[in-house]
Formats: C-alpha cells, structure tokens, sequence
C-alpha cells in the first residue's frame, strides 16, 4: 500500500513534464509512449534499464548503510569515481592474468578504492569532528580533478599520446574484465547479479549481523550506544567506508561493464557517473532506505532515466528536460513520503478504534524491520 | 503581536477553568476519554494519575498544543477555541513543560522575549526584559541572571526561567507539568513558596507530580486519572497517601518498603580521589573517594550539578577522569571503556535514560539485547541469534513486569515507567556485582516506584554493591545503607542511614558542614 | 517518427529523406565545438533541399559518455542512414557500436581515425592551422608582447588549436610571451573568465581561448579592451567590439563527400580533415573591427602559405 | 616564485578573489539563515542557476539589471517557496528533496535558455564602481575598492546578516525555531512561518548570487554555476552557521581559486599539474577545518522537520 505513494509521486512528475512537452510544442502522448517503450520496449530496452539501474541499486544499498549510521553520504560521485579508477588501474597492471581471478580481484579493487574515499570523510567526521557534507562536497571536486589528472597523465592509453589525440581514456582492458553478457544480443551482464547479491548481503548484514546492529544503534543513539560499549567513532567510519565501498564496486562495474570496456573522461564527474552518486540517494529513499526495496526502485528509476532519454531522441526536445523531469520527480518522491506516513498513522489509530492491539506496530519511517519482518517491506498494517 | 513588553501588571486575577468532556487519541491509545476538569481562581489543583494515564495530554489540549478530538474549554463560563500556543498565551494561559521548552544557546533574557514585540520595533532590546526579570525574581523569590546562558543553568534555574517566562506574558492560570520531579527539596520548598504567592495573588494553578507528599502539601483539590478516564475529584483536606495510590493504581500499593538486614561483604566498588570535568569544562568532581561494599546501597545525596551526575559517569566509564582511581571489585578501571568494566560486573542505570539508556527507534528487544547482542548464544560468528534472542527477552520482560504490546514494539512507545524497567531488566539481568543507579525513579509513578525500590532492595539482599544518586530524599531514606552528600564536587560527609534526618541532610547539601552537635 | 511529405515531382516519387543524427556533448548553439557540427548539417540540409529531403535528429548536451553510447545505438537500430558521434571521448564507444550495425553508416569527430571499420568515417578539424594564422596576427597586434590562451583540458581539438596559436605567435615574434592556462573544466565559466583576467594581468593584451566555457573569458576581453581570437565558430557577435577574427569550421565540406559516398553504398572507411585548404575551414574575420590592413594581410599571407604548403604548421606535440 | 609577489600580481590576485567569493557569498549567506532555522537547502545551485537565467535573459532582452536583479530575486523567492513547501509543510528529507529541485534548476535553466535565447550573446553587467577616495589609495584601492556593485554588496550582505541574526527579534526567532522549535512554538512563534521566511529569504539570495555570476560575466550557459551552489553549502558548514565565519570560508575558497589561477597563468604551477592545482581550494578547505579545530555545533534541530506533539 505505501508503495503506491511514491509511484503516484511520479506519475504527478510526469504530469508535469506532460505539461512541459506541451509547451515544447511535443506530443506527450507520443513522449510518454516512446518512454516506456525505451524503458520496456523489448529485451534490449530492458536489459539497458537494468544496466542504469545496476549503479543506482549499488550507491542506493551504500548510502542506506550511511543513513542509518546517520550520516548523509552525498560523496557517492566522488566514490564512484575513486572504485572505478582503482579497478582500471588493477585491470591495467595485470593484463594477462584469467578472468576467473583478474575479474574478482577488479572489482574487489572498486570496493577498495570506493571505501577509502568514504573512510576518508568517515574518519574526518570521527575524529575531527568535520561534518560529511561539508568533506563529501570537496572530496567529490578532489576526485574529479584526479580522475582528470590520472587519464590525461599516467593512465592514458599511449595510443593517444602517440596519435596526438590525447582523448583523456585508458586503454582498452584486458577482455579478462569484460563483465560477461547474460542474455545474448543485449548488453545485460554479470553486473546486475552483483549488485542484487550486494543488496541482499546489506540487508543480512544490517539486521542479523552484531556489526549491521551496531552502525544501527549507533546511528539512532551515539550515547545509549556508546555506553553498550560500541566504538560510536569507529561505527561511523566503518559505515562510511561501506558505503564508498559499494560506490566504488559501481564505478568498477561502470567501467567493466561499459560499451567501450574502458574509462573516459569528459572532465566532469557527472560525465563518467551520470549522476548515480546523487540519484542512487533518491532510488534509496523510494525503496524506504532499506536494501531490497531499494532493488525495485533503483529498477524504476533506471528505466525512469533510460526511457526519458528515449523521450528526448523521439521527441526531440531539449535533453536538458530529461534532467529538470528528473529533479521534478526526486522532489515530488521524497515529498510524498508525509502521505505514506499519515496513513500508516491513521491505520494505527482506527486500528485502536476497533480494539485491535496488534496493529500498534513500529513507527512508519523507521522501517526498521526487527527479526520477523519480512525484508523488503514496511512493517504494515495489514499483515498485522 | 498581542503581547507587549512588562509592566502592564495582570489583567485581572486568575481564570475560571472548565474542560469539558475531553478526548484525545494517539495511534494505538486512548490519552483522554472524556475527562472533565475544574480550576478555580486561586486554587492550585493537582492532576494525579499513573505515567501514560493523560495527564500531560490534557494540559498539552489546554495549552493549544494538542486539538482534542471532542470536549470544550470554557474560560469564565465562555467557551474558547485553543488552537494555537499563541491563543493560549493571549487567554492567560501559561505552562511550564514536563521537559522544559528553552533554547540551551540563548541567554535567559532571549529566552524569556522570545516571540514578544520588541519596544524598539524589530531590534532586539533586552534591557528592559532583564530588568522586568529581576523585578519577578524579586517578587516571586526566583532567583536568576537574566544574562546566563541557559545551558550553563542547574535544572532548577531552569525552572525558574520557565516560571518567569509564563509571569512575564501575565499568566493567570499557569500548569506545571512535574515541575518537583527535578528539583531538590529545597527547591521545591523554595517553589511551593512561590505558588502559593501566586495563588494568594488570585492566579489558578495546575500542578502535577507523582510525589504524594508534595501533591498532598501544596494542592486544595486533587483530580485522579487513570488509562485517560476521570477516577474522581478530592479535596485535598479528605486525602491520603494510601487513598490517593488506590485511586490512581486501583489497588493496594506499598508505599514504604522493608529494608531486611544484609551481610555487608568486600569492598566491590572504590573510588580513590576521582576528579573529572563537566560538560562546560570546569571541575566537577574534586577528589571524590568512597568505597561501596557488596550487599549495601551507598546514597549520593545533594543538589543536582554538584557532581554526582559526573562521577555516575566516571564510574560507568563515560567521563574521563581527570585524576584519581576506579576499582570495580579490585581491579583498576581507570582507564577502561564501558565495555571493560560491564565484563567486570557493572551495570549502570543512567539519568537521561532516553538519551543513555535506550534506543527509542529500537524494538524493546533490541534494547533489552543492547549490551549483549554479540556475545554467545546471542549471536555467534557475527550473527545474531534471533530465536535465542527471543527467548532471553520474553524471560526478561516477564521477570521484570514490562508492559509491552510486543518485543518488536519501539522503545519510545513505552511509558516512561515501563521504559525504566526495561533497563532496570536488562541492567540487573547478569546480577551484577556494582550497580550505579542515577536518579532511577525520576518522573516514574508510584506503581513503578514501587517496584523499581523492591528490585533495587532485592538486587541489595543478592550481594551487590549499589551505588544509588538520587535527589528524592525520600527515596534515599527508603533504600540507603549509607548516605554521602555531595557538595560543589566534594563530599561534604557520609552519614549513616541511622543517623541521617533531612534537616541534617539538607544542612550538608547546602554546603554547611557538620559542626558535629 | 518520420517526417516528410510525399513532395511531388523530384527524381524518385516515393523517395526518403536521408536520416541523420547527431549526438554531441554540449548544446548545439553553445558557439563552439556542438554548434560548429549542427551548423555543419544545417547547412547541408538546405543545400540538399530542406527537412523534406534531410531529416535532422539531435541528441545534444550527452556529457555522460553511456548514455550518449545508448543514444548511437538506438538511432542506429532505428535506421538512420548516418548517425554521428561528435565527441571524440565516443569513438571507443563507436567501435564497439558499429559493428553491430552494418547497415548503418557512422561518423565520429573530431579524430582521424576509422578504426579500419567499413561503416565508420572520421573527420577532424586542423585546428592547430587557423591557430597558427591567428596566432601570427596575435603576435602582430600585441603591443604589451604577451599573449594569452585559455583552455579547458589538454586534450583532442583543444590542445591542436592551442598548441597551433601559440607556435604561430612563436613564429611571428619569438619575443612574445605566450601563457597557457587551461582550467580544468570545459564548463565553468567564471573560472576562464579569472582566467583571462589574471592573463590580462600578466600583461596580455591579446587573447584567444577555446571550447565552450570562453563564453566568460570574452567578456572579460571586452571589458577589459584586450582583443579576441575565437575558434570553433564565428564568436563576433559575443564582443563585437573587440572580436579580431575567429576561425570557423565548415564540416558540411566533409560532411557532402560523406553522403555522396553513402547513397553510392560506400559506408565508411574515409578519415577527413577540414583545413584551410579544402575550405573546412576559414577565417572569418570581424568585418566590425578596425584591423590594420598589414595585420590582415599578413594573415591572408600566412593563409595562404599554409594552402600552398609554405608554411608548415607544427601538429601539436 | 618571485613574480608572483610583485604588487601588481597579488593586487590582481587579490581582486580576483573576491570577485570569485562574491556568489559564494550571496548563496551561502542566504543558505546560512535557511540553516540557522533548521533547514538544509542543497538545492542551493539549481536555484542560482535560475536565477542566472532569469537575470541575464531580463538584461539581454533590454531589461535592464536593476530589474535582472529583481527577477532573480523572485525567481528565487518562488523556487524557495516550493522548496519551503515540502521540506516546511510536507516534511520531505531535505538533503534529498534538495538534490531533486538542483537537477531541477539545472535542467529547466538551460531548457529555458536553449528555447529562449539559444546563442549566449553577452551582456553588459553592472560598471565598476570605484569609491571616492578609498579607490586611489595604493595597492588596497585597486584590490578591495574597484568592483563592481554586485561584489560590494555581497560583502555588505554579511554584517547586515549578522546584525539581523543577532540583534533582531526575527534574528532570535530564527535562532530559537533551528534549536528548539517546540519551545519556539510554545511561545507561540510561528515554526513553520520562520522557516519560510528564512528558506525563501536564503533562495532569494541564491537567486542574486547566480544574477550576480551572470551580470558579472555578461553571459549564461548551462551549467553556469559549475557547482558553486554546494560548494555555497559547505562554506556554512565552514563558516560555523556564522555570516562572518562564512565570509572567512568564502573568501578562503575564491583566494585560493585565484592564487592557483595566477600560478598557472605565471608558469609557476607546471601544466600538467593543472587538475592537481584545481583540487587545491576543496582540499584547504576541508583541511583549515581540521586544523582550526573549531568544534561549532551546528543548530540542533537543522534537517528535522517540526510537528506540533511528534
Ligand atoms: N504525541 C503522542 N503520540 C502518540 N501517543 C502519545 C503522544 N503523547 C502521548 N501519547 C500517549 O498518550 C498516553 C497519555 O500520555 P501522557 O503524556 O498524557 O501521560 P502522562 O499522564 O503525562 O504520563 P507521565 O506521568 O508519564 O508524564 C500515553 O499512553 C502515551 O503513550
Ligand atoms: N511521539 C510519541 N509517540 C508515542 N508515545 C509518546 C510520544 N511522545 C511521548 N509518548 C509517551 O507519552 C508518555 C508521556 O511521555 P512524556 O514525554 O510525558 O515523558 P515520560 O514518559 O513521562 O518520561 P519522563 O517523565 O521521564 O520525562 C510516555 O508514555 C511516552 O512514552
Ligand atoms: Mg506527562
Ligand atoms: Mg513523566
């Protein structure tokens, strides 16, 4: 039932956006067939949908940790771009090794450099007291510059240093990298898999693991779990660096599963992440910041994002309204949480009405399912 | 903006208070079912009822803060929409919060002309405020500097800057919601003086505590709630401790516990000339030393910010200790973290026990699981255990009489009684060898009270060593074996139970050493 | 959806336009390297005969290099007879792209390079030749004997043109200072716009600059009464005042071979360059501004030394 | 390195500086009333970015930039009233919600601009404005005292800000409903009101700030702002919720910007370490925060949307 609410959220967005195209002189009728179309339209459309939604799945999972450790991590743009350039540089070091060893060890170099790049503004807001914001915002402009140094400089493919063309790429990867296709004559591959384990793992690791329940108390109480004699700085960093961890599995997977097998930079960090690090956050408040609600909804934006970029080809509007459509849709989405929440509210209070105790369940919002809930979905009123 | 700046004396002499028929619903509670409730000009009545019985809720309605879902407010005999605190403070309506509603970062003039028009227009102008202060302090004996931080203010100071602040917009009828459950007796003597000013200048008062003896001592008439219904309406003259606890619990409550004799054993907890700062970086504690054997409750007496919260804290291992020693059962904990000191046979119950003791957003389960969750059998190789999980906290609940839908309830839904026992359970579950207690029945009903003293008393009898702060001399008479108070960081004595009375107690706490009569 | 109605007569009755698209990194009117393109098939389109005979699609403002991969392959699967690839951080995309479409032609720019596919063109500009002969006019009009360039990375189209300018001053004047500063981003417009400032305060009096955040960097010029060298597209009307000349690319010079070989079924395999000798590039100079009559023909010289091979004109390094 | 301290290079360094602070300036002071209230507004840049537009498509269509500035102003009250509405009224996570109307305005200003006005023709910003007197003194005068309007008033906005958080009684209320909104609310000031106020108040600003990057450089384009609106959202983080620690932040972060400028302009920052050279203001920044080792809390109730009796 809650779910509805952020789906009715973005079908006002695109009511605007219908508007929108009106103006523009477009047919929304046509727009909004040629979006789902894109999204949906066939195997190839699909499997492009799960492909944008893999990164958003992956940041989304991260950032649900960091929230719930409390912190706001708005450097998944950064992360993303750290994973990924530690994975190129580990693809690139060792060519010639298989793809049973090279691939893991590839992605495992993502999660490393991704985890850094949260232990970072973990650790500064530890220990220094440093708020996250303020340290993810710089880190993300940090990154940025040092992808650009990095590709243009030591990581560039000679090729273009001896053509002259300098296009600011690596070399293509070893194929031991390429991440393997699953269904034929599209361009779904392995990365799809990794990221649903990843969420599953995140949703075990929160609620039935001691860690996952320390970041939680930590993130709810820093002094009733400070005296539980949990290391509260340490939460912090540990949930930060997590959560870079998964950005930069996602910047690995961006680079391992890209059509050119390879990294490029236009020189801007939204050129190499479209944005995931910030829309990832969005894929995780609609899934209710929790791990495997986050996979439907990072599939929903995925194929919000991939279909409107459709619209924009069919239709020929300005593509600069594929990203107003999408702020449109983060700000009525997060906005239409209030009805989610009053309704749960006004359950509880009628279920009073009626006498029926059991439906006094956690408070909405919190969503944080205790040992029985089942995963993936609020603990709601009518399975009371 | 209706209010304006001081001097504008009141407006008339008290109100005339009728609700009518209340009723207000929570998700999962029925707070008020149709109460009906009475203040006359120059009365100070008490509401009276068990945590979670709508006392607050009704006077939240009162003040504008809740809509109510049915009943009428008459004022004077006229019916009045209070839809707002705004309306509420033009009808003469002032309120003093269960948890006090100041800015900790402002001085306590910018507290007190918040949200008044100022004489200078849109500029600040706080020299008059501070002046009218001192005039109220002077009048009504509240003692305070209108130019102190409010974070820097005792709990008491507080208050009276609460006070202030309802006299400066001409309160005529002023609720305080457990205004005594934070203030040392002398305070609330200092306070009692002050509200029965009031009310001889005509003000209406509504008064709420869980003390007996204080309701008893300051009411003229006396409402009793209970599961948000109306049990009656006494005067006070007619009352009694035991008839009061009826009316509220709907049976019998022991009010005096029996304090068998215990074998006092070892020495389980030392302190050896403890010094730690406070939050605001000044010494707190100076040289503190005691020693707490097993099978006795050593009291800390003494006004509130004299260090006792500090040293609780040093003991519990959540302060660092600027100088001096810890021993728990002989081994050096100084330097050791919370965890360290709970294998060692700690348990703590803390003050803020929201802000230190529980989880709120956490399932009472969890909360009960909060110092053991990753230990064998509760969860092994990093796993947690739910069915072992389940089982420990369906025997804790039980044993400790938490009342509670579910073990998967939030922890912030509970009561604030049902709340303390659940740490009481979860504290006192590994029969710990030192028990801190601070202040462990704070704002708690006498049914819960009650209980809390019986399972402190037992944990007494079982061989630990309690070390209880409290500020309820009461309490501290009914429990303690021994009695230290503490003053400005120092102990000014320890006395035993024996010899203790609360003038000499008072006398010590007030920093007037024994001249030894 | 295809446009075009049924035009009477022609050669063919029942004839289709021929399809191109375009996908390009920033906005086709941004006055630099995505409008010189669009104005490129703008061009073509009217001498082809309108959007009856050539349907234009533009996909523009694809930074994000996957989704402008995503944008080549739907317009390839959507059958496009030409889809264009104007960045050169798409070409590695393209050469996975292309081989799945055989049918389809496809170009990429701005590089010299077709990978050795069949149905892949490439085109650049010889950037570094319009520097060069601007970079000789520069060196000719400072007066202060420094010169300023601004530019966004070190890369592709940019470095060449740079690179070009600067040899050209070199080469006019060894005398003249040269600074160099690229800010690090082709889009944030205040910081070439300090950029131009802090040349000016070095003593520049002349600058030039190039991709789309110059946009800053010319008002700064102008405001300052420093003069201007523009490339990619004819940037007088952003400071007329102070605009000497810019050099603007003419890809519909490539761009007619590439169609003619298409509908003769030759798909790809051509790598063009636009110069000043085949008329891809020119100078167009401010007709607006009062340049000394040596200054221009020293620049028709150098021109015209470079059409005939006279001058050769350094390739970046 | 010696060149670079000649007097002519640090005058224009200097100068340049502030220039670059300016819209920092404006958004993050407008930010740091929104935040002293309790609320976030990370969508800081979208707004900046419509108000650029809005300020340089009213000047370029002869206008004038008086009323530039005017519609940046209520193109940022109206974007403030939006972001007011659901972060105030319906409660939305603002570091979320704050995100959503950034794409936004990132998207519907070069929507607009593409539409509207296509070519980015330039446009004359406001003239330099030299103070008598204080312009002629040596090395200072052309540092500090040969701007623009706009850079002056940005500079003016901060004790005006301190004086109205301080000294007022609005300044009080804002301060009250960012640390304790319910004690706000028993004394019946308006929670929700404040924070209107203080949300449009600040979007306003945000909208000049981008007026003021457009007018300043006589053109618009998309992507304009280039991020300066987070970074805008740092430096109150920086600045310690304090219009003057802000100013501190801001002019730290345009100082270095220009420093770095004019050491690669001077050859003295070697061209291939350009991009190193452009990470320089993000990393002092963050590192002047650890080692000036100020502890500021920030406003207890900032990020917590208020309900009467939750
Ligand atoms: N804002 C609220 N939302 C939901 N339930 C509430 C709220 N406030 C109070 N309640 C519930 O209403 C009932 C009455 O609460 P109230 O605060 O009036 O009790 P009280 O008599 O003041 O108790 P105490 O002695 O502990 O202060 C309780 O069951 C409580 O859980
Ligand atoms: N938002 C809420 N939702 C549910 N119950 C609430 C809420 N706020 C308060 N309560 C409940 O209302 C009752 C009274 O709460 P109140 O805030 O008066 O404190 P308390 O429980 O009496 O604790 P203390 O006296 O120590 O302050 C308690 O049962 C508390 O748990
Ligand atoms: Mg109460
Ligand atoms: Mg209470």
């Amino acid at each position: 039932m809650g779910t509805l609410f952020p789906v009715a959220a973005v079908l006002a967005a695109l009511v605007v956006g219908a508007v929108m195209l009106l103006l523009l002189g477009a047919s929304p009728g046509e727009g909004f067939a040629a979006m789902i179309d894109g999204a949906f339209g066939g195997p190839r459309e699909l499997a492009d949908t799960v492909n944008k939604a893999v990164p958003l799945l992956l940041v989304g999972v991260g950032i649900t940790i960091a929230f719930r450790a409390n912190v706001i991590n708005i450097g998944g743009e950064g992360q993303i771009v750290l994973g990924a350039l530690t994975a190129t540089a580990l693809a690139l070091a060792l060519p010639d090794w298989p793809a049973v060893v090279l691939l893991p060890l590839g992605l495992a170099a993502g999660l490393v450099g991704g985890a850094v790049w949260g232990a970072v503004p973990g650790a500064l807001k530890a220990y220094f007291g440093v708020n996250e914001i303020l340290s993810t915002i710089m880190l993300n402009i940090v990154a940025v510059q040092g992808m650009n140094y990095l590709l243009r400089g030591p990581m560039i493919d000679p090729a273009e240093i001896e053509s002259g063309s300098r296009i600011p790429q690596t070399m293509r990867l070893p194929p031991a990298t390429d991440l393997p296709v699953l269904v034929p004559d599209t361009r779904l591959n392995l990365g799809a898999v990794i990221a649903v384990v990843a969420a599953v793992v995140v949703y075990v690791f929160l609620w039935r693991t001691t860690y996952g329940y320390r970041i939680r108390a930590v993130g709810l109480n820093p002094f009733a779990s400070r005296y539980a004699g949990i290391d509260v700085k340490r939460s912090t960093v540990v949930a930060l660096t997590l959560s870079g961890a998964l950005c930069g599995l996602a910047g690995a997977i961006l680079v391992f599963g890209s059509e050119s097998h390879r990294m490029v930079t236009d020189g801007s960090t939204t050129g190499f992440t479209g944005s995931a690090g910030f829309n990832g956050i969005v894929a995780a408040l609609f899934g209710g910041l929790h791990p495997i609600g986050t996979i439907p909804a990072s599939f929903l934006f995925g194929a919000l994002l991939v279909g409107a970029n459709r619209l924009q080809r069919v239709t020929q509007v300005p593509s600069a309204l594929v990203i107003a459509l999408n702020g449109l849709v983060v700000v009525f989405v997060v906005s239409s949480a209030i009805w989610k929440r009053r309704l749960e509210q006004r359950a509880q209070l009628e279920a009073v009405q009626t006498g029926d105790q059991a439906a006094q369940t956690s408070l909405p919002g919190d969503v944080a399912p205790a040992a029985a809930d089942p995963p993936g979905r609020d603990s709601g009123t009518d399975d009371g | 903006m209706a209010e304006t700046l001081p001097g504008t004396g009141g407006r008339g002499h008290g109100l005339d208070l009728a609700m009518r028929g209340i009723v207000k619903r929570f998700p999962g509670v029925l707070a008020n079912d149709h109460v009906d409730f009475d203040v006359r000009r120059g009365e100070i009545h008490t509401l009276l009822g068990e945590n979670g019985a709508g006392k607050s809720t009704l006077m939240k309605i009162l003040y504008g803060l809740y809509r109510p879902d049915a009943g009428e407010i008459r004022i004077d005999g006229e019916p009045v929409q209070i839809d707002s605190p705004r309306r509420a403070i033009e009808l003469g309506i002032g309120m003093i919060h269960q948890h006090f509603m100041l800015v900790p970062t402002l001085t306590v003039a910018e507290n007190v002309a918040l949200g008044l028009a100022s004489p200078k227009g849109p500029l600040l102008d706080l020299a008059p405020v501070a002046r009218r202060i001192e005039e109220l302090s002077e009048a009504y004996g509240l003692r305070v500097d209108p130019g102190a931080m409010v974070w820097q203010l005792s709990v008491g100071e507080q208050q009276r800057v609460e006070i202030i602040k309802a006299l400066y917009r001409d309160a005529e009828l002023l609720a305080l919601d457990e205004p005594t459950a934070v203030l040392t007796p002398q305070e609330v003597e200092d306070l009692f003086v002050t509200l029965r000013a009031m009310a001889a200048e005509g003000h209406s008062l509504i008064f709420i505590s869980h003390k007996l003896h204080e309701v008893l001592d300051i009411s003229d008439r006396i409402t009793v709630l209970r599961n948000g219904r109306l049990v009656g309406t006494v005067s006070s003259a007619d009352a009694t401790k035991a008839g009061l606890a009826r009316m509220m619990v709907g049976r019998e409550v022991v009010l005096e516990q029996v304090r068998a004799p215990v074998e006092v054993g070892p020495p389980r907890l030392e302190i050896f000339d403890v010094r730690a700062r406070g939050d605001r970086g000044t010494e707190a504690v100076r040289g503190v030393s005691l020693q707490v054997r097993a099978g006795e409750i050593l009291a800390i007496a003494g006004v509130s910010g004299n260090g006792q919260r500090e040293l609780a804290e040093v003991v519990a291992g959540l302060r660092e200790a600027t100088g001096g020693r810890v021993l728990i059962d002989g081994s050096d904990v100084t330097g050791a973290d919370p965890g360290q000191r709970r294998a060692l046979g700690l348990a703590y119950i803390p003050e803020e026990r929201m802000r230190d003791g529980a989880i709120g957003q956490f399932t009472v389960a969890e909360n009960l699981m909060l110092h053991d969750f990753d230990r064998p059998p509760f969860a092994r190789h990093g796993f947690l255990d739910f069915a072992e999980i389940e089982r420990h906290c369906r025997r804790l609940v039980a044993d400790f009489d938490v009342k509670t839908p579910s073990l998967d309830t939030t922890m912030k839904s509970l009561s604030g009684g049902n709340i303390q026992k659940a740490i009481l359970a979860r504290e006192l579950s590994a029969n710990p060898k030192v028990l801190v207690a601070s202040q462990p029945t704070r704002g708690v009903d006498i049914g819960a009270t009650e209980y809390i003293h019986r399972r402190l008393l037992d944990q007494r009898a079982r061989g630990t060593a309690t070390l209880l702060i409290s500020e309820d001399l009461d309490e501290i008479l009914a429990l303690a074996d021994r009695i230290a108070v503490m003053y400005e960081g120092e102990v000014m004595d320890v006395v035993d139970r024996a010899d203790a009375d609360v003038g000499r107690l008072g006398l010590l706490m007030a920093g007037v050493r024994d001249s030894g009569t | 959806g295809g446009a075009g109605d049924e035009a009477g007569g022609g050669e063919g009755a029942a004839e289709q336009p021929f399809r191109i698209a375009v996908v390009a990194p920033s906005a086709i009117n941004d006055l630099a390297f995505s409008q010189s393109i669009y104005d490129g098939l703008v061009a073509i389109q009217e001498e082809m005969g309108g959007p009856t005979k050539v349907e234009l699609a533009v996909t523009d403002g694809t930074f994000v290099v996957e989704d402008a991969a995503a944008a080549i392959r739907d317009y390839a699967a959507q059958g496009y007879d030409l889809v264009i690839a104007h960045g050169s951080q798409y070409g590695t995309s393209l050469q996975e792209i292309a081989p799945d479409f055989p049918d389809v032609s496809f170009a990429w720019g701005t590089a010299g390079d077709t990978f050795g596919l069949p149905n892949v063109f490439a085109y650049e500009a010889a950037s570094n030749q319009g520097g060069y002969v601007m970079g000789v006019m520069a060196a000719a009009l400072s007066e202060s004997g420094v010169v300023g360039i601004i530019g966004p990375i070190e890369v592709g189209d940019a470095k060449l043109y740079v690179d070009g300018f600067a040899a050209g001053v070199k080469a006019q004047d060894p005398t003249v200072d040269v600074t160099i500063n690229y800010t690090g981003s082709f889009s944030d417009v205040a910081l070439a716009a300090e950029a131009a400032r802090a040349a000016i305060g070095a003593g520049a009096d002349v600058l030039t600059g190039t991709a789309q955040m110059v946009v800053g960097a010319v008002g700064v010029a102008q405001e300052e009464g420093v003069l201007w060298f523009g490339t990619q597209a004819d940037q007088t009307q952003l400071a007329p005042e102070i605009v000497v000349a810019s050099q603007v690319y003419h890809w519909e010079v490539v761009l007619r071979d590439m169609i003619d070989l298409i509908q003769q079924g030759t798909l790809g395999g051509e790598a063009y360059v636009i110069d000043l000798a085949n008329g891809g590039e020119e100078i167009a100079f401010n007709p607006g501004f009062d340049l000394p009559a040596d200054v221009k023909q020293l620049g028709q010289d150098t021109i015209q030394g470079i059409i005939d091979g006279s001058i050769v004109v350094p390739a970046g390094g | 390195m010696g060149e670079f301290f000649t007097s002519a290079v640090l005058v224009s360094t200097v100068a340049s500086g502030l220039r670059l602070s300016t819209s920092y300036l404006f958004a993050a002071v407008g930010e740091t009333f929104g935040q002293r209230s309790g609320v976030l507004n990370l969508g800081v840049d979208g707004i900046m970015l419509l108000g650029a537009f809005g300020a340089y498509y009213t000047v370029l269509n002869g206008g004038g930039l008086w009323l530039g500035m005017v519609v940046a102003i209520t193109v940022g009250l109206v974007m403030g009233l939006a972001m007011a509405f659901t972060s105030v009224t319906l409660q939305a996570e603002q570091g979320i919600s704050g995100i959503g109307f950034y794409l936004f305005g990132l998207g519907l200003s070069d929507l607009l601009f593409q539409k509207l006005v296509g070519t980015p023709l330039p446009i004359r910003g406001f003239p330099e404005l030299r103070i008598p007197f204080l312009a002629d003194l040596p090395v200072v005068g052309e540092m500090l005292f040969s701007h623009s309007i706009v850079v002056y008033a940005a500079f003016l906005l901060v004790p005006v800000a301190a004086f109205v958080l301080n000294r007022t009684t609005l300044g009080l209320k804002i301060r009250s409903v960012g640390e304790n909104p319910e004690a706000a609310d028993t004394l019946g000031v308006s929670v929700a009101g404040v924070r209107y106020l203080t949300v449009m108040t600040g979007s306003a600003l945000a909208g000049l700030g981008g007026a003021a990057l457009a007018t300043e450089l006589g053109i618009f384009q998309q992507n304009l702002t280039a991020g300066q609106g987070f970074i805008a959202v740092a430096l109150v983080y920086f600045g310690a919720w304090r219009p003057v620690g802000v100013m501190a932040g801001s002019l730290l972060y345009g100082l270095v910007a220009s420093v770095v400028l004019q050491l690669k302009t001077l050859g003295i920052i070697p061209r291939s370490a350009s991009e190193l050279a452009a990470m320089l203001p993000a990393v002092l920044t963050i590192l002047a925060l650890v080692v000036a080792v100020q502890r500021e809390r920030q406003p207890a109730a900032l990020t917590k949307p208020y309900e009467r009796g939750a």
